[in-house]
């Protein structure tokens, strides 16, 4: 499942809406991003976090069935915010759902690695004085 | 064709997104020319290779032949996560 | 921190308790193991899951003090739950924060790796007919 | 000293714990041998080298001098996680 919203969410919620579907899983790993108060040595106040959205559904949906391809899993969860977003506030979830712990830890390993590199979200970080559309490192 | 713009190459537009309708260009190196035209500071982007192409959503890095209906999009290196 | 108990847990309260108080993690990856409903090819009932507490803790100590030795972590969370546990039922959570991904995803599957291994646990598998000590392969 | 025992060892002890006061063992060899004229079961099971043994909550491989202090603590393989 892929959810591009604004709101925050409920690691518990979201997480036991897909959980609640199984009764073989064993394993979830899952990566949550945050904004740090600290980046380029820069304190930071927010960032407004830009999407294009119908893309990144699209980017997304490759990127987790290239996971399914590569490992045995029984669900993903990928949820991505964009809008304003201040400090200490979550960014990302990825979850990995599997019968065994590998298959989960290395997927959601891969899914963050991909989503970094391919999906179409930018973030615009706000310090105190300027700011600067940051760009992830390959 | 519609072309759309995102993060800083808004700045250099002005805008996030424009229609081109006619005499649209025939591939993605003829539309880059037709924006240099418009906005000279993407030239130098342009040549540093450093943006990327979405073609209907999807990415494309080469000189793909496009259609009056397509969506394409011009963007910087992305950054979410 | 590390919490050995019988009741189940929040996944958002755990995490937030320990994310409140920084803010400069930009990356959480967590892990959390669950009962299954089938295993040896037999349908589970439940698990009594055994544990030598006293030795847990400090078992599970050395673990995370190694994690911290070899990667950049802010804090890490480790609860293990004991006791009878339903299908569907949490068992472990583990839980890492760094400034970047690469560490907390490492640590997390470090720990876990040492915790199967090491930590003084036993799963007490009970079918619908028989039972079962189980033994993690190494 | 106190030994304890955990998962199926309890089946063969029928204890989870006991004091050994007097004449206590030297070694951790001396009390398996100790244990093993107590719970002839138990023998076959340090022959297969399978159990792990803790002293005072921490593992031991070696022959380890024991005092009238110390925790041991018998088990089998463990599987949490």
């Amino acid at each position: 499942m892929i959810k591009i919203q604004k709101k925050d969410f409920n690691l518990e919620e979201e997480i036991e809406k897909i959980k609640n579907n199984y009764s073989d899983i064993g394993a979830l790993t899952s990566f949550v991003g945050y904004v740090r108060d600290l980046n380029k040595k820069k304190d930071v106040k927010y960032l407004n976090l830009e999407v294009y959205k119908e893309m990144a559904f699209k980017e997304l949906s490759k990127i987790e069935n290239n996971a399914f391809k590569k490992w045995e899993l029984i669900d993903t969860l990928i949820i991505h915010r964009y809008g304003k977003l201040n400090v200490n506030e979550k960014i990302v979830l990825v979850s990995c759902f599997s019968q065994h712990r590998k298959d989960s830890f290395d997927a959601c390993e891969f899914i963050m690695d991909y989503l970094k590199r391919d999906a179409p979200f930018w973030k615009n970080e706000f310090y105190y004085k300027d700011n600067e559309w940051l760009e992830n490192s390959s | 064709m519609r072309i759309r713009y995102f993060a800083w190459i808004k700045d250099i537009t002005n805008k996030d997104n424009e229609t081109i309708d006619i005499n649209h260009p025939k591939n993605l190196e003829e539309l880059k020319e037709y924006l240099e035209n418009i906005y000279p500071e993407l030239k130098k982007h342009f040549l540093q290779d450093i943006l990327r192409f979405a073609v209907n959503q999807e990415y494309v890095s080469e000189n793909l032949n496009l259609k009056p209906i397509d969506e394409i999009a011009i963007f910087p290196p992305v950054s979410g996560g």
